[in-house]
């Protein structure tokens, strides 16, 4: 097998000894060339590799604030306090997220970003919240792992999605809604998945709302101080 | 009931011994003509001492014990050596073997004997006298009886075991020799106590024969440490290591015989013979066979003259039926089969079994399905599932891995197997392949 | 080493030492991201590049390269042209990048590639060692594309992506799961050597 | 705590590295026909899982923020080396564990798993102590498939098994098989 | 005295009286009572379902089986077949059924050289595949219905094709609506069967009677059905005592779903459980720790199958790890 092939690929061919220095600058060129090489491809390829992931950011905001005219990204630091920016090297710390506004400047509302463990792995998700009415405006379901056909449907099951559209956190995800506020229909047979989604935005919101709902609140005297 | 002493694991066949249990030992006529293999005990053959024409008398030796661990042969009818050559042996192979022409209208008395006054004698001259007399076991492994009686210096003996168990179904021999020679039994406890210089006697005899157990009991001398014990009647508590592991609770060490923990195992038969050997002066030439089994007319019990062929004993039985399907050398878990009707009767034959189709019906072998009925059933812990499945591969050396050489071929895992698979067939040829392997 | 011709350079990888169904080599990439067919094709593709290109490149430079060393050298070079595919796919069909997630990396450890640099193209001229680049490569996309065939038709009921029995097919959906990919696998290698059987019995009888 | 204990498990048996990411399949296939020898590469694994998980997160921390285009290389040469260095190392030491672990150790270099730990790890944004917790779980979930493809081969090898099934089909088919058992640890801890 | 009616063959020559296919058929016997209730609960879709399942077990066998229709008599297929047709729910198309009898005993037995060779349960590997495969066929517990004639589901839907199921309950078993629904069911109904579910998951106390009659035959390891359902009793026991709320008591979680079939005829599977008595203690308590483990804390809400899946794929090791001390070898080791 495999190992087989390495094993014998060990035993040196050649009997002539190599010198040190040999081996040490053909393996530098080789790692020079392989660096230019892909410093190169990098170069060409970084700028529609970027493009296409903002593109794709851009997309997921704007479908969970409702076509905001813009968004700006913010951070939340572990202290609470919301940042335009954070110092470097602490970004790990922070947790972004993405502020609509509308054509007026209207702060409309706030998409985050969120995962944690599915039926089968992480479910990674954004949604938008809107601080004003403490309504959710949508969910979007950007990674699952979930069962085809079963648990992927959190994601492509529009009248589970449609759901979140207007909920009021926090939520719960049940059999058979009773029309409370913020209960979500499970889809039936993915119970643990739809569990999730709705586990995820709780606990994000149990974290984020207070220091988003300050930093409206600021946001609006400001605005109110403005004109 | 409370429970009797027993050993872990072991079957419960149906032993049948309703057949002969009953019958009362009586005396074979003699035969026309009886063969008298070399090889007739555990060990090396004995060495020829006759030639071809020369007469001999009941009780004659013809052949010699060659070493310590072997017997002598003795003529078992007066009468003229007419051959010696290969005979069938129950063993399956022809061996060497002495064939008399019996002497006609003999009385077939034995000339006067020294009979040897065994209270007189040292320890070591009765260990001699029954070498001399050719007592091997009689319980079937026909393991020479001196042997066992003069165990190595290192070891310390407090214990003789009289094996009364009887444990192989249908055989009822030692259950008639207690029953009808429970004094002679006594005796030759005596001989066996002087021969291994200790006082401590234990019979084992099995619940399933309460009137021997009774008799014995009652007979037991006064003036001696005997205890007759009862246990359960399993298969295979007539194994030495069973027995001592029931009897005393002391397990002996895989690999070593009973010396090591201070036990001698005698059978009730071998003992018996013994008393005999000193009672008379003649050695080992007869014994005491059950010939039973539905495939036989008339079963019974019967002293019958060592070497006398299989076709006299199942004619003096009134014969086979017609759905007489196997016979047997043996009980029917650890016997062998024999197709040959001039096998003959050797020193260690117990019994002879005949069953008829219906007892032993021909059975389909289906694939293990690994039920773990042999590991229950076996008496000695090992695995004969694992064990079978590697000899069919072949793989011997996994085998002794795998404890082989602590089976001892009893059968319990053949019996229960649910799948007929003859696992401790594969075993013997396992252990016979790594015998004749040349050692690496 | 036995002499073979260009031809047979090329033939080899394909069918009758398959890096896959007859190697087993590179399972790792053979099951894991053939649970479609497009995914496959990918896959495939992208291997064929690092494998073309470390091939070419190694059989040019072995004489620069000392012995003692090369593996490490191998290693260099298929990790360089891994990221100039991850990369390239990455900007050009992001889609199926993040399908085939993080196993287009795992290339580099495709126990094939390294195995072809050693055995073949370290030993040929170039042109020697672009057929058999070429011929492994495609016997790996044959297999590959076989397996996500499999799995695509009874898994999803379609073929790249193109819907085959309707609306009211039950998708076995176990196929474009894990246990699918081996157990397909599995079935494919007993097909083979039932067939194999069948030609040896054909052959002596 | 719990999010640790989860990543342990998920990377052991709800995401089995070798059943469910097909990661490691290399030893799968080739070392496990021996219990024995399952357990001495399933112990080399773990070990060279913690040493990859240790150095993923050192070079993301320190060096690879800034050349991200480096990964693979880094990751696969950094690896490499280090193992090897290691294997020098306990030669040196304690060589009853070199005979133990030792020609265990180049074949792991080149194993998917460790390649694929490194970039789960990084793709996952996983800190320093859940890197551990991913290697050893991950390192567990190998030495789990393997023990367990292992003792059922040696089972498998004193049965009948159809000439056609011999070798790689089985094997595959039995690693299918174990690949659905698993399926039922889909969910753990994460249903409440 | 004819010589040619006597055989010679190996000892021992006398045999105890059960075979492999009477251990086989008295199974199949024994399942008799359980099939019966099923077709009381459930009506002809319940005969339907087996006899799809047992044609699919049977099938291989014959066709592809090393040892060809002769393996078909000793019932061992036939017991995978009605067994995994007593995991299926009584709705499910006949097609599904029959797949997973074909595959449990193609992949699950048959590759491994057939009867007695295999390491899975076929009945629950061929389960095991269609839960894998269908996952919302295989749970789809059709509504309570008054007409014991009606099909209780799609069961003639097109091969390969999806069964239409209008009004279907998903997850109404008791074990489902304990789980994502916190509702309890009354014992009673669990311990007598009337409840939704598979076809198996019905009366408790109808497996138990079974079971205790095949024990009595020594035809069932009584072991691994004690140790699972004393484990199962005993931990989820100290789970209600902790918190009796959030956990269901420990009747309920004997009563309900597949445990008693599971741990009555499945995990005693001879050829797929451990040859040891110790083995057979380790196996049926890892069975019962993996089946409320999985139950309270996975995803699914019925652990039994792939708990017995996964103590199948471990019986291998737990065989070598218990091998018996052989008679002696003790005191041979502790004497130098």
């Amino acid at each position: 097998m495999s190992e087989g092939n390495v094993q014998a690929g060990t035993l040196p061919p050649s009997p002539e000894h190599t010198s040190s220095f040999k081996m040490i600058s053909s393996l530098g060129a080789a790692g020079a060339a392989a660096g230019l090489l892909i410093v190169l491809v990098f170069g060409v390829t970084k700028e529609p590799i970027e493009r296409y992931k903002a593109e794709v950011l851009r997309l997921a905001v704007s479908e969970v604030l409702n076509d905001p005219a813009r968004y700006e990204t913010l951070y939340v630091t572990s202290d609470g306090a919301i940042e335009a920016s954070v110092p470097a090297g602490t970004e790990s710390e922070a947790k972004k997220i993405y502020v609509g506004f509308d054509a007026d400047g209207h702060a409309t509302g706030v998409a985050v970003k969120d995962g944690a463990a599915g039926f089968q792995d992480i479910i990674t998700l954004i949604y938008g919240f809107d601080p004003t009415s403490g309504k959710l405006l949508a969910m979007k379901v950007l990674e699952n792992k979930e069962t085809p056909g079963l648990g992927d449907a959190i994601e492509k099951d529009l009248a589970f999605v449609s759901q979140f559209e207007q909920a009021t956190p926090p939520l719960a995800a049940v059999k058979r809604s009773t029309g409370a506020p913020g209960e979500i229909d499970a889809i039936t047979g993915a119970t643990i998945s739809s569990r999730a989604v709705v586990r995820i935005i709780n606990e994000s919101l149990a974290r984020l709302r207070a220091p988003i709902e300050a930093y409206f609140s600021q946001a609006s005297a400001r605005e109110e101080a403005l004109p | 009931m409370p429970a009797k002493p027993t050993f872990r694991s072991g079957v419960h066949p149906d032993d049948a011994k309703e057949l002969t249990a009953a019958s009362p030992i009586r005396r074979l006529a003699f035969p026309s003509e009886v063969v008298l293999p070399l090889q007739q005990h555990t060990g090396a053959p004995a060495k020829l001492m006759v030639r071809v024409g020369d007469h001999v008398e009941r009780g004659d030796m013809i052949a010699s014990a060659q070493g310590f661990i072997s017997s002598p042969v003795h003529a078992s009818a007066s009468g003229t050596i007419r051959a010696i050559g290969p005979w069938p042996h129950p063993n399956g192979n022809f061996e060497t073997a002495v064939q008399i022409e019996v002497d006609r209208y003999s009385a077939q008395m034995p000339r006067r004997r020294l009979v040897p006054d065994w209270e007189e004698l040292s320890r070591e001259q009765t260990v001699a006298a029954v070498q001399d007399a050719g007592v091997v076991g009689l319980g079937g492994a026909a393991f020479p009886a001196h042997v066992k009686l003069s165990p190595p210096p290192d070891q310390v003996i407090d214990t003789l075991l009289v094996n009364g168990c009887e444990c192989e179904p249908y055989l009822t021999s030692d259950h008639r020799v207690m029953l009808e020679y429970s004094e002679r039994v006594y005796l030759g406890i005596r001989i066996m106590l002087h021969c291994l210089g200790i006082e401590r006697a234990i019979v084992g005899i099995e619940q399933n024969k309460p009137d021997a157990i009774e008799v014995m009991r009652s007979a037991a001398p006064a003036d001696l440490d005997i205890e007759v014990r009862t246990l359960e009647a399993k298969y295979p508590q007539g194994a030495e290591k069973m027995l001592i592991k029931a009897l005393l609770d002391r397990e002996v060490p895989s690999g070593g015989l009973p010396g090591k923990v201070g036990v001698v195992v005698q059978n009730v038969g071998s003992v018996a013979t013994v008393a005999e050997v000193f009672e008379t002066g003649l050695p080992l030439v007869e014994r005491i066979v059950t010939v039973t089994g539905h495939g036989v007319r008339k079963p019974g019990n019967w002293i019958v003259p060592v070497g006398t062929r299989l076709r006299d004993l199942v004619a003096e039985s009134g014969g086979l039926t017609d759905d007489a399907s196997e016979i047997i050398f043996g009980g029917p878990m650890m016997g062998i089969a024999v197709a040959n009707l001039d096998t003959p009767v050797l020193k260690g034959t117990s019994g002879v079994v005949v069953l008829s189709e219906s007892e032993a019906p021909p059975k389909e072998h289906y694939p293990c399905i690994r039920c773990g009925h042999c590991l229950e059933a076996c008496p000695v812990f090992l695995n004969p599932q694992r064990l079978g499945n590697l000899a069919m591969s072949e793989r011997w050396d996994e085998m002794v891995d795998h404890h082989l050489m602590d089976c001892m071929l009893c059968g319990c895992c053949s019996y229960v197997c649910p799948s007929n698979i003859p696992l401790s067939q594969l075993f013997g040829m396992a252990k016979t392949a790594l015998r004749r392997r040349p050692a690496a | 080493m036995k002499e073979t011709t260009g031809q047979e350079d090329l033939l080899r990888g394909i069918w009758r030492e398959n890096p896959v169904l007859i190697q087993m080599l590179g399972l790792c990439p053979a099951l894991a991201v053939t649970n479609n067919v497009e995914n496959s094709l990918a896959m495939a593709l992208a291997t064929l590049f690092v494998l073309v290109g470390s091939s070419l490149l190694v059989s040019l430079c072995k004489r620069f390269i000392p012995g003692e060393i090369r593996i490490s050298v191998y290693i260099l070079i298929i990790a360089t042209f891994v990221t100039v595919a991850d990369l390239t796919l990455q900007a050009v069909v992001p889609e199926i990048h993040k399908a085939l997630g993080a196993f287009i990396a795992l290339i580099v450890v495709n126990c094939m590639i390294l195995g072809r640099q050693e055995a073949f193209a370290s030993k040929r001229p170039p042109g020697r060692a672009l057929l058999d680049a070429l011929g492994t490569g495609a016997g790996f996309a044959i297999a590959l594309v076989m397996l996500g065939a499999v799995r695509e038709i009874l898994g999803s009921g379609s073929f790249l992506g193109v819907s085959l029995f309707g609306p009211s097919y039950e998708p076995w959906i176990v196929m474009i799961l894990p246990p699918g990919g081996f157990l397909t696998l599995g079935a494919l290698l007993l097909c083979l050597a039932w067939w194999q059987e069948r030609q040896e019995v054909k052959v002596s009888g | 705590m719990g999010e640790l204990v989860w990543i342990f498990l998920s990377a052991m048996v709800i995401n089995n590295f070798t059943l469910a990411l097909f990661l490691g399949l290399c030893p799968f296939m080739g070392v496990s026909a021996r219990v024995e020898t399952a357990l001495r590469m399933g112990a080399a694994n773990i070990f060279v899982l913690v040493i990859t998980s240790v150095t993923v997160s050192f070079l993301n921390a320190f060096i690879l923020e800034q050349a991200p285009y480096l990964r693979i290389i880094s990751f696969i040469v950094v690896i490499a080396s280090l193992v090897q260095i290691v294997e020098t190392v306990i030669k040196k030491v304690s060589p009853t564990l070199f005979r133990e672990l030792g020609i265990y150790l180049p074949l792991i270099t080149t194993n998917c798993a460790i390649l694929g730990l490194a970039i789960f790890q990084t793709n996952r944004g996983y800190d320093f102590i859940e890197g551990l917790a991913f290697a050893l779980g991950a390192g567990a979930g190998l030495t789990l498939a393997l023990v367990l493809m292992a003792s059922i081969r040696e089972e498998s090898e004193l049965a009948s098994v159809p000439s056609i099934a011999r070798g790689m089909g089985l094997v595959l088919i039995i690693a299918g098989s174990l690949s659905l058992c698993f399926m039922g640890f889909a969910g753990l801890l994460s249903s409440s | 005295m004819n010589a040619s009616h006597r055989i010679v063959t190996a000892s021992p020559h006398i045999k105890a009286a059960d075979d492999t296919p009477t251990i086989m058929w008295s199974v199949v016997a024994s399942l008799a009572p359980v099939v019966a209730s099923a077709v009381y609960f459930f009506g002809p879709s319940a005969l339907l379902v087996l006899a799809a399942s047992v044609a699919g077990a049977l099938a291989p066998e014959a066709l592809l089986g090393n040892r060809g229709a002769r393996s078909l008599r000793d019932g061992s297929a036939i017991i995978t077949g009605v067994l995994l047709g007593l995991t299926l729910p009584p709705g499910i198309p006949l097609w599904m059924a029959f797949l997973g009898g074909a595959f449990g005993i193609g992949f699950g037995k048959l590759v491994y050289g057939g009867l007695g060779q295999n390491v899975f349960n076929p009945a629950l590997l061929g389960r095991a595949f269609l839960q894998a495969a269908f996952p919302v066929a295989i749970t789809t517990w059709p509504a309570a219905s008054k007409n014991w004639w009606a099909l209780q589901g799609d069961n003639f839907a097109f091969p390969l094709m999806s069964p239409k199921v209008p009004d279907a309950l998903s997850g109404a078993t008791p074990l489902g609506l304990m789980k994502f629904e916190q509702t309890s069911t009354p014992s009673l109904d669990l311990i007598l069967g009337s409840t939704s579910g598979s076809l198996g998951e019905t009366s408790g106390l109808i497996i138990l009677v079974c079971g205790a009659y095949l024990a009595a035959r020594k035809h069932l390891e009584w072991r691994i059905p004690a140790s699972i359902l004393a484990t199962v009793a005993v931990f989820s026991a100290i789970l209600y005592a902790i918190d009796s709320a959030h956990y269901p008591s420990p009747v309920f979680a004997l009563f309900s779903g597949g445990l008693m079939l599971g741990a009555v005829f499945m995990a005693t599977d001879m050829v797929t459980s451990p040859v040891t008595h110790r083995g057979c203690w380790i196996f049926g308590v890892g069975i019962g720790l993996l089946v409320v483990t999985i139950r309270l804390w996975g995803g699914l809400s019925e652990g039994v199958m792939y708990a017995i899946l996964l103590m199948n794929a471990l019986v291998p090791f737990i065989n070598r790890a218990t091998q018996p001390r052989t008679f002696g070898a003790l005191e041979a080791e502790s004497k130098p």
